[in-house]
């Protein structure tokens, strides 16, 4: 009885979350191995593989070279043997390093072989700004990623769907990006704002790909969003509130696919449409969206706005980042905007 | 290897005559039954044949963008190869691949057109194999202008570090495109750079297959026996342009005299013949392969081209349903118009 | 007399236009030199350098080796060092084995010294199918490139251009990418459209970056485009005129900078608008036109619809690369549906 | 040497104060004067002081993610630097850049933050004094863990091929972050991957400066004379985790212990003592630099922080006018708020 209630109410970190779905298939299928920079004995720069080397060993969490083409290409490899790889990039700004393995190949290889074989593979990926790291360890590039086929992309913004996901993704039969914000983490060392630390289910579940979560229901206006500002976005929903504005919250948690109906579901409902993305603002995820909604909701559409980081390189200085990073503030002032 | 020899100039010869079809007297590459670009490997043959002499089905071979001969020496599927190369429903890709991207699960063959990047996935394939406790091996296939390129050379690090069944065979015929190997590196001997990553390394300074045969037998044992990667690199020829409508301006006449002047299928030939395999024999061989390849390319030209629908298909194992885009049909294109 | 008239009207091909520009600065200032697989000798694969390495010699035109990493990041050194390195990048799709000096260098040191250093280089690449050549030969990338803050991002439709725009791109002190289309280079192998061919003044002359081009007054519909397809959008416009169909034709030349201006003029003048594009449709070019249009002309917006490469990578069989890149038919079919 | 060593440590030790305060108890990186992550050098001062001794203001340095003792060797600003570093706007890049991207074009110092891609462009500075007909030469910096990045590797041959003035140095504190280097590579002594590139390869199995400073001599006298590029790499320490913040529970005590024992500070005031150097001359030495490095760190907490619209600046040396992103304040965010 104790026991039901602390597995039901007990309350995870969204790393600890993470760790433990990738646990948690490790234990029912060899197949499935880990591999990355600092994961065997570091656990992970940001915590997405603690304690892990030391319940599996280093065959099976295993440290590679600072050689992101080779080990990300040989998990690409070991997928089309049948294996099941998950293997970390360790911030998403490395990508071009290797962006040949992941879209050239992870990405494409199942519709080159016109289906013959396939790329069961996970990338993950730690994401996002917030902490002054500057424009080479700062970015989230979720547009970018999104933008070229074949590859599925998720976001998570809380620990239960960070788990939930997590399994999804490794029992899923495609390459899937899995991108995690450092700031939602629960890191010891770079608190999280309150939201995404949740209760978490102790077995395994699967959260299906292409649906997103209505955080909160509203009439006035609807935000689109994902990763960190799915938090932000409520906070300004609460702040607005107090003013009586009605806000929807829309966590899209997968890029790709990407819930279409959720979208338009919502902006046919409120008409107004606030998109908030910590990516760059310009033919990206914020692009995707209001355009959607101009080209399937336009006679329900009175208003849109795009907050997201202005079309320049995250900058050092915390006045600076914090200028560019969109903050409660913002969504708050583009939501009070589109009611105009 | 013989077999395999004959099989893929013979096989290349008729592909080019398909593939000019329709591309005279105006070369047009978008013109005539063959699409897209065409690489030929008139030269490389006893690479392929000596190295895959050496491999079972699930050995694993990664192919560059000049993958036929290789492809036919690890019992890639013919006739599927074919109509994959034509475009058609029935190739091994459904027609979405193409001669560049060859994939054939049963015998784990797989191409990339991207220069090295066959690399990492043959090195992927040897990490599974050793994890899996298989003796199967690996054995990524690049050209000598691949040898520079990053993906190639963090791969021989990592297998390396890690120990993988794996071999790099270079097939060095002197040229990318129109860089002549002294151009773009200093090095001669292109194994050499297996030292600086404690690996094996050897070099095959001719394209005799017996030659081939033998330093591969050595290269694929280490690989089986657990030892370990290795690099090794054939010298091989390149009796034709680049791809076909490449008019070699750049090359002179006596490089492509060299280049022909030394058949390493004549070679083997010759060699048989020693050790006592009679000319009619060698005949026989030769006329089989080509019926095979005949009957491979008559059987690939009667496969209907695919449909147009099948262009949203195989995008994923295992596709999401729903979406807006399900819907939409503005972009079914049906026909360019202009060209 | 005849030899002004000659100037005057001397048409030339794609290919020799941008070459022209080249050669010209290249004659005015030591500082530029090209740089790539294959234009020495050879011209370039896609006729980007041809002769040039003739008149200029190897030092100058210079091959090599199939490392892209290093000889796209030599340029941004050499750019660096006050020099107007010009470096190829035979084929768009190949980017994801350099990005890394392409976007968090190259794009970005101007703006992570604060402008102390600059990047004077041009990267030109070849983009673009309809010749068959598969999933990782045939792409524009257009958005992938437009996404990422810090470059300019070049994209001539015509001689004319080609030309103006290679010599602005030179003159430039940022870093931007030339993206040109095969298809339209004039190449004998693989026949252009006839729109690309046009009069070219043998004077050096430049094209402002971010001034999109008008090539067709129309007040029914906006088509916006750019490369390849403004030759199939102006001909379904010459269709649809026989239908009484009045489109506007909108080249944009560059995406960074974007004359939003000009769309959105456009959009207000026809309040409907169809966005062609060659990349992948979503998280894209047309994403971002659209987008566009719904943030700022929300008003006078009637209808959009986007034409785009339906989100898988391109195939390879004549009937299914046809299918997925658009066509003259279906930028007809769009103009008529956004009029319904 | 002497000086730049002493002064890079102790600026180091400030920079540490400084930046745990607002930091304890409990470490959040977001928190305190300086903003962002933070790699101290502490144990590799030799390699910069060395290496840097024999470069002009006209010679180019790319450092890595661990920049501080080579650009104080290489004779960046200490003022502006260390501005930067606390995020000001005197800073050398305004505030935008911070640690891992300083960029002192008057001593021709730029960084990168990702692995290895500082070599490409030293490469290509090396080009362009080729092509100007100087004698400057480029040294591009790296950690020995970055020596299995293809990016290094493709530098080296394009260096090589070219013969240009560039010399490599590889700093061996036998980590990347958590990794030991054995993991990681089979080879033993990097230099070795030279070979491969027909370039000259040399390494100093310990951080004594003036066997350094000799190395560096023959490397950047060979760029320097127009004998083509060199890969040197150099033992050094790490005395500390790799960034601020970093328990290192990975480490063996005993590994630290080694490595903070052999002091490449203390050995060469030992030289030069042997050499005659009072201890006094030594001891103004010090005390000179830590006034010089007091002096900055005061001046920089001085300066002003950057304005937040002067995020929107320096995107291009030639900024496109016009457009609706100018008009826009929708983004223009005040605070996260949350954390
Ligand atoms: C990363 C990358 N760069 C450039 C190319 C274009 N390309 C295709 S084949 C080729 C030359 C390859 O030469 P080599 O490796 O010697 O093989 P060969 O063609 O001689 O068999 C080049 C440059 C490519 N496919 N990928
Ligand atoms: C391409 C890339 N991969 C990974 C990282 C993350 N990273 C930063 S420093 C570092 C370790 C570097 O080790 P080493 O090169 O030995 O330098 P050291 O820190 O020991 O001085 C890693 C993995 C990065 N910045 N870039
Ligand atoms: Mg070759
Ligand atoms: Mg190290």
């Amino acid at each position: 009885m104790a026991q039901t209630q602390e597995a039901a109410e007990r309350e995870l970190t969204m790393s600890r979350a993470m760790v433990e779905a990738v646990a948690q298939e490790m234990r029912e299928d060899d197949d499935v191995f880990l591999m990355g920079e600092d994961v065997a004995d570091y656990g992970g720069i940001f915590s997405s593989a603690t304690d892990l080397g030391e319940e599996f060993g280093h065959d099976r969490v295993m440290d590679v070279p600072i050689s992101e083409t080779s080990y990300i290409g040989a998990g690409v490899g070991a997928a089309q043997a049948g294996m099941r790889p998950i293997v970390e990039l360790m911030f998403v700004d490395f990508f071009g390093v290797a962006m040949d393995q992941i879209y050239n190949n992870m990405a494409k290889n199942t519709y080159m072989s016109g289906g013959s074989v396939n790329v069961p593979m996970v990338l993950t990926t730690a994401v996002g700004g917030t902490y002054n790291d500057a424009a080479q360890h700062s970015q989230t590039l979720y547009g970018t990623f999104a933008h070229l086929p074949g590859m599925k992309v998720v976001v998570p913004s809380t620990a239960y769907d960070a788990k939930g996901l997590m399994h999804t993704a490794i029992r899923d039969d495609d390459p899937v990006v899995y991108m995690f914000h450092k700031r939602l983490m629960g890191l010891g060392w770079m608190p999280s704002p309150s939201g995404p630390k949740t209760d978490v289910p102790e077995d395994a579940y699967e959260i299906p790909f292409g649906e997103a979560d209505v955080k909160r229901e509203g009439s006035d206006v609807t935000v689109v969003t994902l990763g960190l500002h799915v938090h932000r976005a409520m906070a300004a929903a609460d702040a607005l509130a107090d003013d009586g504005i009605d806000t929807e919250v829309l966590d899209l948690r997968t890029l790709v696919p990407l819930d279409t109906d959720a979208v338009l579901d919502s902006v046919r409902k409120t008409g107004r449409l606030v998109v908030v993305d910590e990516d760059y603002r310009s033919f990206g995820v914020t692009s995707e969206i209001a355009a959607l909604a101009a080209e399937h909701a336009l006679d329900d559409l009175e208003a849109v706005q795009r907050v997201a980081i202005p079309d320049v390189p995250i900058p050092y200085a915390r006045p600076l980042e914090d200028e560019v990073i969109p903050g409660v503030d913002d969504i708050e002032a583009a939501v009070r905007a589109v009611r105009e | 290897m013989y077999d395999d020899m004959v099989t893929a100039r013979y096989y290349e010869e008729r592909l080019q005559e398909e593939y000019l079809e329709g591309k005279q007297p105006a070369f047009d590459i978008s013109a005539g039954p063959i699409p897209g670009e065409l690489h030929l490997a008139a030269g490389h043959e006893a690479s392929g044949a000596g190295v895959c002499a050496h491999l079972r089905d699930d050995d694993t071979v990664t192919a560059p963008h000049r993958p036929h001969h290789i492809a036919i020496a690890k019992g890639v599927d013919l006739k599927r190869m074919t109509a994959e190369i034509f475009g058609r429903e029935t190739g091994l890709s459904k027609g979405k691949g193409g001669h560049m991207h060859l994939f054939d699960p049963d015998v784990n063959f797989a191409c990339s057109g991207i220069i090295a990047q066959g690399c990492p996935p043959a090195v992927g394939a040897g990490l599974a194999a050793k994890k899996r406790n298989t003796d199967a091996v690996a054995v990524a296939f690049l050209g000598e202008g691949a040898i520079d390129q990053g993906g190639f050379l963090e791969s021989l690090n990592f297998a390396s570090v890690q120990n993988l069944p794996v071999v790099f065979v270079v097939e060095d015929n002197d040229w990318a495109i129109s860089m002549p190997k002294e151009r773009v590196t200093d090095v001669r001997d292109g194994s050499k750079r297996a030292d600086g990553f404690e690996m094996h390394g050897e070099r095959v300074d001719h394209d005799d297959a017996v030659d081939v045969y033998e330093a591969a037998e050595r290269a694929v044992g280490r690989a089986r026996d657990g030892n370990g990667p290795t690099l090794l690199e054939v010298q091989v020829h390149r009796r034709m342009g680049h791809f076909m409508g490449d008019a070699e301006a750049y090359r002179p006449e006596e490089d492509v005299e060299r280049h022909k002047a030394r058949d390493s299928i004549e070679r083997l030939a010759e060699d048989l013949r020693k050790h006592g395999i009679t000319d009619d024999e060698l005949d026989e061989i030769r006329e089989s392969a080509e019926n095979r390849v005949d009957h491979a390319i008559d059987w690939a030209k009667e496969q209907p081209e695919p449909a147009s629908d099948a262009a949203y298909e195989d995008v994923f194992a295992n596709p999401p349903t729903g979406g807006v885009d399900e819907a939409s049909s503005t972009t079914a294109a049906t026909d360019g118009g202009e060209e």
